[in-house]
């Protein structure tokens, strides 16, 4: 089997992350959390849930489903066992915070885990699409999951621009003894009550720590002995090589420009070449109306 | 009724809220017809905007613009959102999921507002300008989300019957609360069939019709964005629209597809029907 | 799990609130375990209260009780809630339909309280004893609906599978909210299914695992009062009840019904084969 | 036909409330409201919905199903369109109380239209079963309806020992421009911003004027002509015995004691006949688990 690839280590990191019977909820355009939830529930987490497209379907299954671009909400809803409104996905958190592993994507982060996807101001100011439940739902977890494709000094700030998920330092509606946990393509990393900022946890194999220190916008508390990260293992490469993500949706989230446009048109003509010849003999759901 | 007729009672400067989320279910048939109607000064209020609301602005009828994100999920940033808001040609308040539920739920419990600790310390609770007050009962700061009741909502829905009674079919998003707490509503729907007709059980049919006003059968009326069970969206059309934006050509696609039709159908066969079947389930 | 188990969680003190309306799917296999297992100095909360609130009154086991209505609906007055409430032996709080439902949404909402200006002016406002304050947006009088946060809520339905994903089905009254605000929730279930079989469609399951702690599978579970659909109140045992009751020898039937059968299935057997055949839809 | 009994010309007076298009909504073991609003829906009131049971069961239909005491719920799901849970009942109420329809017993009620059914003081205090709903929601609407099978003294008070439902010399959260119209077995009344108290509207048929002041606790408005009730119509009476409330559960709500029992005792094995005979090869619901 080849190597893994980075993208393949961060989701292995962020489905370690869940625990059996966790309810595991995802945001907006974040495939790289659902493919980690689904790795998580077909290895160590048979018994955890999952709250996809926006938290709205909640999806068992026995065999994992293939994440998919253009059929996303068709394959979760064929395996879908309650649908939820938005609000009743707030309910749910307000009443199960503990036992709900949600993994954020933000534009910038700091030192004490404040995250913006709000503003940012780079020479001029440049709006993002907004940090939608991020700053209502991210503080109220006992452990915040963070995930960063980007290891760069723009993501990673001294303060962010704008506070959006509230981080350890600035109060507010938070839980109590909280801690903040990001996976990023350089290591793993946490903020805790304890700690006066961010700390790194572990380093990604292959991996400097000057690497981490060069990208990073601020201050980092680095242990003395740096454990490694544990690689994924051959059971987790194979689930997300063929079943889960064959069509290799994980590498959008490292990509930009034209480079993420190319490779997205790849992978949409080639799930409407799959879709069209396994579903040749299909009524069209719409002549069904 | 047409979807023209349902536009007519949309006014200069209602407050819009827009049902879906991103580039699921847009209630898009009905926006070209608003666009070609002209409405002006329009106070957009969206939990999750796309295709919708940058074509809005883009068309210069929005004055102001309530969001939590507006983006084209997997396409990235919404160019005419993006673009209106840096150089400060539209009004827009920040929100999150939490500060516009809460405001459209205190119209549901009868509430003047909706007291939380939420949301205090951050950036979001500064820009919103909601007012912070002692609680009454515990002494502690609370925020209070007043109340938020749009003028008209417009969803656009799978299956309706002509009272109203509709299955809103998967992603929900906030749609049953935004036809709950608006004054008036208006469905599209891809079908209206007979009442008893709408869902296999009573507990399918998830928007009753106590809370609608009007309803319009608007086959594929949600494109470019998706109607589960019956079309997925349509990212390259999406891609094309993009282009143009970059290209600084949007007007160009708006004469094109919108302005320039008759009708939503006008629209669809230009798109045409390699582009759509591509898109069905 | 057994229903002994599930009521070993129920502490002495505990607020409890209890599902279903009046004689409509109360979950009365659970009330029946908890009178033999003698828990004491219950608070409970009820929404509609029927045979349920005039039995664990009857047993000695209530200390104060919140409830909007207690009676047998068509058969008239509880009799057992009416005497201990007349004779002051519970402390009795009356609210209404709202003052419930808002309290439990506070916490469904993260709002420490649900300011309106309902019931200002009524005597039930009066010996709710709730706060008025000033409107901090408008300065208005404004009644604080304070939370409502039960310890247990314990909730009869007619399918769900062992994760706890349930349909509730005909009248629902306030169960899904009253699972949705409560620290721990029971379910007692005509059936158990596997996961997936619980109702045709995910619309149907309308009360998902994520607010359920545990589920019991208890056939007939509700009786005397009704589960839609498949069986109708026992009219005629409530109304024998009742007679017990307006002889002063409720006593007697706590000890042939109740204390002194092993279990609930034993209570079927009491009640007769042909008594349940004449419930059976 | 047989003459029009006192319970019919009540339901009918009660059908004449609603318009077409309304919603209209049943509380708690409201018998004859439900008896009206199927004859309202069944002539002059098709396009009005039922929202049945405390509310919860939206029902259309195109025969007037039959007024039922074991198989309530079961009809109405027969031809259930929705299932409201409760507080969804109060979000059609705050979001509709124009258009909605709602008729409440009362234990008392005063001059002003205020109404009681916590607690009424007979020598001592007695327990009622509680006001449920009504103090909610009787005072949003813009035509607050009442309805009294017993048109009594101890019903018809100066002044209610427990204020539940607002009348209108209280304030409060009521809708402005509000009336309360009142149907008892002497006649109609209504009580508005304008008059002082309660007035009478009309008599029914072979009732005398001194049969009300007799019968009410408190001085009422009588206009110098007095007008009669109108009869109801052949077609209201053959509606009423024959399609919607042919086991007569209407005349409950004017029986008490052991009359009463004896009564419901007759409906309840009539019903229970009729289902039998009906469902004889029907599998039970139960075995169908």
């Amino acid at each position: 089997m080849a190597p893994w690839t980075t993208d393949e280590l961060m989701i292995v990191c962020m489905a370690r992350e869940v625990e059996n019977g966790d309810i595991m909820a995802q945001g907006l355009t974040t495939p790289m959390a659902i493919i980690a939830y689904y790795l998580a529930k077909a290895t160590h987490a048979p018994e955890a849930s999952i709250m996809q497209l926006a938290g709205n379907i909640m999806v068992y299954f026995d065999e994992p489903p293939q994440a998919s671009i253009l059929y996303n909400e068709y394959r979760a809803m064929e395996h879908a066992v309650h649908i939820f409104g938005q609000n009743e996905v707030y309910e749910t958190i307000f009443k199960r915070a503990d036992s709900i592993v949600e993994f954020f994507r933000p534009g910038q982060i700091d030192k004490f885990g404040n995250t913006n996807n709000s503003t940012v101001k780079a020479g001029r100011t440049v709006r993002l699409p907004g940090g939608f439940g991020i700053p209502d739902a991210s503080p109220l977890y006992k452990k915040t999951l963070i995930y960063c494709p980007r290891h760069e000094r723009r993501v990673f700030v001294e303060r962010v621009d704008h506070v959006g998920g509230l981080g350890l330092n600035l109060g507010g509606a938070t839980s109590g003894g909280r801690e903040i946990r990001i996976i990023s393509e350089l290591g793993v990393f946490r903020v805790d009550g304890r700690s006066g900022g961010m700390r790194l946890m572990s380093l990604h194999p292959g991996v400097d720590v000057e690497d981490v220190l060069s990208n990073t916008g601020f201050e980092l508390s680095i242990p003395e002995n740096i454990p490694e990260t544990p690689p994924p293992t051959s059971v987790d490469l194979r689930l997300i090589r063929e079943k889960i993500d064959p069509l290799n949706i994980r590498r959008l989230e490292f990509l930009s420009g034209d480079d993420r446009l190319e490779a997205l048109q790849k992978i949409l003509d080639e799930e409407l070449r799959i879709w069209r010849s396994s579903n040749v003999n299909r009524p069209k759901a719409q002549q069904m109306l | 009724m047409s979807l023209r007729e349902a536009c007519e009672c949309i006014s200069d400067g209602d407050v819009l809220a827009i049902g879906g989320l991103t580039i699921h279910r847009k209630p898009m048939s009905m926006l070209h017809e608003l666009i070609r109607l002209g409405r002006r000064g329009l106070s957009l209020l969206v939990f999750g905007g796309g295709p919708d609301v940058d074509l809005l602005i883009a068309s210069g009828m929005v004055g102001s613009l309530d969001a939590a994100y507006v983006g084209f999920e997997i396409l990235g940033f919404a160019p005419n959102f993006r673009s209106a808001v840096e150089r400060g040609e539209i009004k827009f308040t920040e929100h999150t999921e939490y500060s516009i539920m809460a405001g459209l739920q205190a119209n549901l419990l009868n509430a003047e507002f909706i007291p939380s600790r939420l949301l205090l310390g951050t950036d979001v609770l500064k820009s919103l300008g909601y007012k912070t007050f002692k609680s009454p009962l515990t002494g502690e700061a609370l925020v209070a989300y007043p109340r938020i009741t749009p003028d008209v909502a417009l969803l656009h829905v799978q299956r309706c019957d002509e009272y109203g009674n509709a299955k809103v079919d998967g992603v929900l998003a906030i749609d049953l609360l935004l036809a709950k707490s608006s004054r008036r509503v208006i469905l599209t729907s891809e079908k209206i069939v007979s009442a008893g007709e709408v869902a296999g059980s009573p507990f399918e049919v998830n928007l009753p019709s106590t809370f609608v006003d009007m309803v319009v059968e608007s086959p594929l009326g949600a494109h470019p964005t998706s109607c589960y069970p019956y079309y997925t969206y349509d990212l390259w059309h999406m891609i094309s629209y993009l282009e143009y934006c970059r290209r600084g050509m949007v007007n160009d696609y708006l004469r094109k597809y919108v302005a320039g039709v008759e009708s939503f159908e006008s629209y669809l066969d230009l798109v045409g029907e390699d582009a759509l079947s591509r898109i069905m389930i």
